[in-house]
């Protein structure tokens, strides 16, 4: 899925899967702060977003 | 190709006859040049109406599957024969219901290419060989098939059918190509926002006519995702993100599973080139999985089964 | 646990003088009875399982290390404390921790304004254990290495800055997934070994730093100094413990360990006494858990033909039919002591959630879980008549059973219920930020309410049990396994490849304790012969397994001809076997051989050993190496066994064990002990230095750089005994008959590392001995007894056993056929209705669903459906969520 | 075997393996007394943070 997002222009860093069991609560915290900072980095998304306005 | 029609009508003519199937799935001539269509025949007589040319895009085996529970023969070009391989794998058909006439495929002209070649209304169309010979009211030319063979068709490795019980005419050598998705690397090439821009434009004529859908023979489920109401996958008005939506769950539920046979852009009226998205699916299955659709009957797609060893270099 | 006060008797102020009774006064439950007495309850029981635990071993006495005296010199066990998040600093490791968090007396306050975040810690080892001159324990305590790594790698997630220093003798890090778990510490979390003995602490006075003095490696004398120190307590008997065991008559080792025969582990000296965990030899959690199922399985065989005489039947409750019925939602807030209510605003909460839509009652718990709150929530759903329930409090994977389980007392169908986890994912993480987390928490509950109030009574199939057991593997573990469950009454086939019972064992000469393997297998090969309950399948494979637990069928092929096995459940007791060695020239020279080869030379006394001046065993051959990074776990012990008897029999023999870590333990440690006081040498080698050999016409010569002195060192054997690593069998084919795992080396993949040693997730199949792990005679034994407690209870659920509700459904009208489910299931769930009015479209076998949710996800007709977890269940939630409230 | 024997067991220490022999002897049909000295089970594991090699919460 994220390949053709990507392919759609979605940026890579959008989209991210990650397997974290239950008992790895440090991995979980650096995945989400990584995710986070690299999202923050792109800006807000304008992409498929829907306009309810 | 005169031959080869006549070995179709010979065939089917001969299978209703003694009753071995039931129906006869082919082409037959349209009302006007160029717009063949498929059609389904019962009679010996009816053999007569068959037909086969270049300009026979559609996929028959979008039909076949809806003949369930009966006998019945399919014309099949290589593609055809690829997704006749895909329905068997995914119980649409019972191989032992179904019989198949190959035709190896000559390739499939670009009607919209060749439509605004010739600029006013086509009133002629035949083909000698790799010769087009193409007329409008006040107009008459002669245009080399390879120059117009629909995109899909000119990157065909698979021309020859893979399943069939019959094969009309000799194989047609399959090309080699070094790349097989130059178009796709095109779009690869561009920059995120490029890309965006890229598929924006082209879906922003769509107009949800949903005939991509109708024309693959991929598409059959009793209830397609886009008519469904509960739950709402997705928006039913022309919204952008609807359509965009539309585009991208549809290009998922081919995934593995497209055979490229192009049936989905020759059916579309706003001619757009809705492959940009399959296309893309496509090469990662070939990348990732080696896999190609509807080679074989004794395989499933590859995100069709469960395999502890599937690549996951994407889940960090 | 239950949560619940009592009242320490030796300093209750009413109890000895009569004074305050306070708690008497504040209790609104009237709880408090000052007159409860010590009262003498007899019972009468057909048998005891004796599992009295053990005491972390008390190092106030060491005055070297100042435990009693030094506040940052602390125990493993309260340093267990200080890292957990209900322990008294909710997680936080600060020195000191010995003091009160918030202490009173005035050295205490100006002590604990020294306190800070510890930036480097030692950890002792062998503090208890392995000790002759300090204390009179010279055994192992087996948990310490791993607890202390254990222990290390927390502390240094908690804070990364941290420098932690595991000082140690001997690694040991034997069990399964230990090794690498070691190697993990030291090459990815920066964990320091150092080898060697810390001689004595001393503090600063000032800081209460401490300052270690120690010979390293080479010798030298090093000066270090800590923020703290963390003594890595041994495991100890106590002697409330030994009296216990004379009153009960049973005979116990010098250390106060219960003493049992290798084959039948959990069996005290005395009839109908049997015993488990760390008084039966000191061993971490799943070895308990092994032999907590082994003494039920043994005490269950003991009792077999009293068996099921004196349990009572649980009383069924009517369920109410709540089709039909308006959602009436009973929200419970649990503030879990402070662990919630100290960061979330629960009042608030509770009150928010009164508001919800369909909610009819909202309360708040001090704790959820405890007995009482579940009497009352009970009594609560009767009154108010509610008919779903949400509970905010912590995780479902502990607690939802429970709070399903008051659901069914109540009348209720217990899928009526939903959990939302406002502690680990909320309270526990956002512990500096009360109020985004009490908004947090309101957004759960709203989500969890939206989702609960479209929730559907489920019902659970009823799965037949086939009363039949097939054993795979005719080797100790099996035939233990075999043993117990045809004791109990069931008919049990042992289906073995070769032609004779016995395994691996038979190779074996003796077990660490001394017995003879040999007589004792034919013992147990006899009974197994003897017992009509047990048919005996040897020269057979297992073809094909088909059908799920309570039902399989197995196709065995014996000589060409096939026969078909229907049983219930399997127990795969497949082995391992010893692997052959590429290195040290074996192969090259009859002089160089493999444990089992000297075992088959002990055996039959073969004359050759008389002619040995030298003996030279090299341990680790192929265990602990990249392409095979686990410990073999029975080498150790298993070579200077035969140092031992070699000394014994000659002891002008030079015996000489290269190693790389000597690890035996438990009481196996005395052994080793006894190796040396024989006077067998033991040298020690890194992994990139190992020992060069080389075959000469006279001798195998042997080189290697001694430790101590750094300097090469060449022997010259005539036997040369090589500990090669046991290699699992790697049998692809039957873990995928019964969808089992296999890890990465190949050994079977229990259902839990702690809590389901002797079972596979797959239902209704158990594993036991060594295709599980590498082990020795006791521990097979008592996983064979493990697997076939735990198989037993299964089958004597027979009348009670059910699916789970939360299974995968179809909507046949939706269903294209396209058979992606049928493809995609691990377990074989879908297949094709055969006929009826939807013939052909998928449907589910409910017993083989384990509600996973891949068939759901991958169904492009949206014809699938995961019970409990519908798709507008979900969707309900996603929008609760993003509701603007 | 003789046919007095009584259908019930007694478990001493209610700590890991206490309380899982008792809950398989339940769970298997007997009768199960399980007897502890202290106010609660869950014995020593009940005390720990995390195991390993898994590093799961113990409790």
């Amino acid at each position: 899925m994220g390949n053709l997002l990507e392919h759609m222009g979605i940026e890579k860093d959008r989209v991210h899967f990650s397997w974290i069991s239950s008992a790895e609560a440090t991995k979980f915290v650096d995945v989400v702060k990584e995710i986070s900072d690299k999202v923050k980095a792109l800006g807000p998304n304008k992409k498929f977003v829907k306009d309810y306005s | 190709m005169d031959t080869c029609i006549q070995k179709i009508r010979e065939i089917a003519g001969d299978l209703l006859e003694k009753g071995e199937v039931e129906r006869v799935i082919g082409f037959a001539e349209g009302s006007i040049p160029m717009a063949t269509s498929p059609v389904a025949i019962s009679t010996k007589e009816d053999a007569q109406k068959l037909c086969f040319s270049s300009t026979c895009g559609l996929n028959l085996a979008n039909y076949a599957s809806k003949e369930k529970g009966k006998k019945i023969a399919v014309v099949a070009k290589g593609c055809d024969s690829r997704n006749l391989v895909t329905h068997i794998v995914e119980n649409q058909i019972d191989r032992d219901n179904l019989y198949i006439i190959g035709v190896p495929c000559p390739g499939m002209v670009d009607k919209f290419k060749i439509a605004a070649e010739m600029g006013g209304e086509i009133t002629g169309f035949e083909e000698a060989g790799d010769t087009l010979i193409v007329s409008t009211v006040d107009d008459k030319k002669e245009l080399n098939k390879q120059d117009y063979l629909r995109h899909n068709c000119s990157l065909c490795t698979h021309k020859n059918p893979v399943l069939f019980d019959v094969l009309v005419g000799e194989e047609v050598e399959e090309q080699q190509l070094d790349n097989a998705y130059p178009d796709v690397d095109a779009i690869e090439a561009l920059t995120a926002d490029g890309r965006w821009k890229h598929f924006e434009e082209l879906t922003q004529n769509c107009i949800r006519c949903y005939a991509c859908r109708n024309a693959c023979p991929l598409c059959y489920c009793p209830t397609c995702f886009v008519d469904e109401s509960g739950p709402q996958w997705v928006g039913k008005g022309q919204d952008k993100t609807d359509v965009d939506t539309f585009h991208f769950l549809r290009a998922f539920h081919c995934a593995g599973r497209c055979t490229d046979c192009g049936a989905c852009v020759e059916a579309c009226p706003m001619g757009i080139n809705v492959r940009d998205f399959t296309r893309k699916l496509n090469k990662d299955a070939q990348d990732m999985f080696g896999w190609e659709a509807g080679l074989t009957i004794d395989k499933r797609p590859p995100l069709d089964a469960y395999s502890p060893d599937d690549p996951n270099d994407f889940i960090k | 646990m239950p949560l619940k006060y009592v009242i320490n008797p030796d300093v209750c102020l009413k109890l000895q003088k009569d004074k305050c009774g306070t708690c008497a006064d504040v209790c609104p439950a009237n709880a408090i009875d000052y007159t409860q007495t010590e009262e003498t309850i007899t019972l009468n029981a057909g048998s005891i399982v004796f599992s009295p635990g053990f005491k972390p071993f008390d190092p106030s006495r060491f005055d070297n290390y100042q435990y009693a005296n030094y506040p940052n010199v602390v125990t493993s066990m309260e340093f267990e404390r200080l890292l957990s998040a209900s322990g008294p600093t909710h997680g936080h490791v600060m020195t000191m921790p010995k003091l009160p968090m918030k202490p009173k007396k005035k050295a205490d306050k100006a002590l604990a304004e020294k306190r800070k975040d510890p930036k480097k810690i030692a950890w002792f080892q062998c503090v208890g254990s392995r000790d002759m001159n300090k204390c009179d324990n010279a055994y192992c305590s087996s948990v310490c290495c791993m607890y202390a790594v254990k222990e290390a790698i927390i502390a240094k997630e908690h804070d990364p800055e941290l420098e932690p220093y595991i000082f140690f003798m001997d690694m040991r890090t034997p069990g399964k997934e230990f090794e690498k778990y070691y190697q993990n510490a030291k090459e990815k979390h920066g964990i320091n070994f150092v080898r060697a003995r810390v001689h004595s602490v001393t503090e600063d006075r000032d800081t209460h730093d401490l300052n270690i003095r120690y010979a390293d490696e080479m010798g030298q004398i090093v000066d270090d100094s800590f923020d703290m120190v963390v003594l890595s307590v041994g495991l100890e008997i106590p002697q409330e413990t030994r009296d216990m065991a004379e009153k009960l008559g049973i005979d116990i080792t010098d250390h106060g360990f219960c003493k049992t025969d290798s084959f039948e582990p959990v069996t005290s000296s005395r009839d109908g006494v049997y015993v488990s965990g760390v008084f039966n030899n000191p061993k971490d959690i799943p070895e308990s858990v092994l032999d907590a199922s082994a003494a039920a399985s043994a005490a269950g065989d003991f009792l077999a033909d009293v068996r099921g005489t004196m349990t009572k039947a649980e009383e069924k409750i009517e369920e109410t039919n709540v089709i039909g019925d308006p959602p009436k939602i009973g929200v419970f807030v649990c503030d879990c002591g402070s662990n919630i209510a100290g960061v979330v605003d629960c009042p608030s909460l509770t009150e928010y959630a009164k508001e919800l839509p369909y909610v009819e009652f909202a309360t708040e718990t001090l704790y959820a879980c405890a007995q009482d709150t579940q009497d009352k929530m009970v009594e609560t759903i009767k009154e108010k008549g509610l008919n779903r329930i949400v509970v905010a409090a912590c995780t479902p994977k502990t607690h939802e059973p429970l709070f399903q389980e008051s659901m069914v007392n109540a009348g209720l169908n217990k899928y009526l219920f939903e959990m939302t986890n406002i502690r680990n994912h909320n309270s526990w993480v956002h512990k500096n930020n009360p109020e985004i987390a009490t908004e947090k928490a309101k957004d759960l509950v709203r989500m969890a309410v939206a989702k609960a109030a479209l929730a559907q009574p489920l019902a659970e199939e009823k799965i037949n049990v086939n009363d039949t057991v097939m054993v795979v593997g005719g080797g100790l573990a099996g035939l233990t396994a075999a043993k117990s469950l045809a004791t109990q009454g069931y008919d049990t086939h042992i289906v073995e490849k070769k032609d004779v019972l016995g395994g691996e064992a038979l190779k074996l000469y003796k077990t660490a304790q001394g017995e003879d393997v040999g007589e004792k297998m034919a013992a147990l090969v006899a009974d197994i012969e003897a017992n009509e309950k047990i048919t005996v399948h040897t020269n057979t494979t297992l073809e094909g397994v088909e059908g799920f637990v309570g039902n399989f069928k197995s196709k065995l092929v014996s000589g060409g001809n096939e026969t078909e096995l229907e049983h219930g459940v399997a127990v795969l007791a497949t082995g391992a076997k010893c692997s052959e060695p590429t290195e040290y020239c074996f192969g090259d020279d009859d002089r160089i051989i493999k444990t089992l080869d000297l075992d088959k030379m002990l055996k039959e006394q073969d004359a050759k050993l008389d002619s040995v001046k030298t003996a030279v065993f090299i341990q680790c051959v192929g265990s602990r190496e990249p392409n095979r990074p686990y410990c073999s776990r029975v080498c150790c012990t298993h070579s200077i066994d035969n140092a031992i008897e070699l000394k014994k029999r000659n002891p002008e023999t030079d015996v000489f064990i290269l190693y790389r870590d000597i690890r035996t333990y438990g009481e196996r440690e005395l052994l080793y002990k006894e190796a040396r006081e024989l006077g067998v040498i033991f040298i020690r080698y890194e992994v990139d230095r190992k020992p060069e050999v080389k075959v000469e016409k006279d001798a195998v010569k042997i080189t290697l750089i001694d430790h101590v002195l750094n300097q090469p060192v060449e022997i010259e054997a005539d036997l040369l005994t090589l500990a090669a690593a046991i290699e699992p069998r790697k049998d692809e084919r039957l873990a995928n008959f019964f969808k089992v795992p296999l890890n990465d080396e190949g050994f079977f993949v229990e259902k839990h590392a702690k809590l389901g040693p002797a079972e596979f997730a797959t239902d209704g199949v158990f594993v036991a001995g060594s295709g599980h792990y590498p082990k020795p005679v006791n521990e097979a034994a008592t996983q064979g007894r493990a697997a076939a407690s735990r198989a037993l209870t299964l089958l004597a659920k027979k009348d009670s056993l059910f699916t789970s509700g939360t299974i995968a459904t179809v909507d046949q009208e939706k269903c294209s056929q396209c058979g992606v489910c049928v493809s995609i299931c691990p377990y074989n769930a879908p297949g094709f209705a055969a006929d009826g009015r939807f013939a052909g479209t998928a449907e589910i076998n409910p017993v083989l669903c384990k509600g996973c949710g891949l068939c759901v996800a991958s169904c492009r007709s949206g014809a699938l459906h995961l019970r409990g977890f519908d798709t507008n269940q979900i969707f309900s939630q996603i929008f609760a969520l993003g509701e603007v409230v | 075997m003789n046919s007095t024997k009584t259908g019930s067991v007694v478990v001493i220490g209610g700590g890991i393996s206490g309380m899982l022999s008792a809950l398989d002897l339940a769970n298997s049909g007997f009768y199960v007394y399980l007897v502890e000295k202290g106010p609660s089970i869950g014995g020593v594991m009940a005390q720990l943070d995390k195991t390993f090699p898994t590093n799961d919460c113990a409790m």
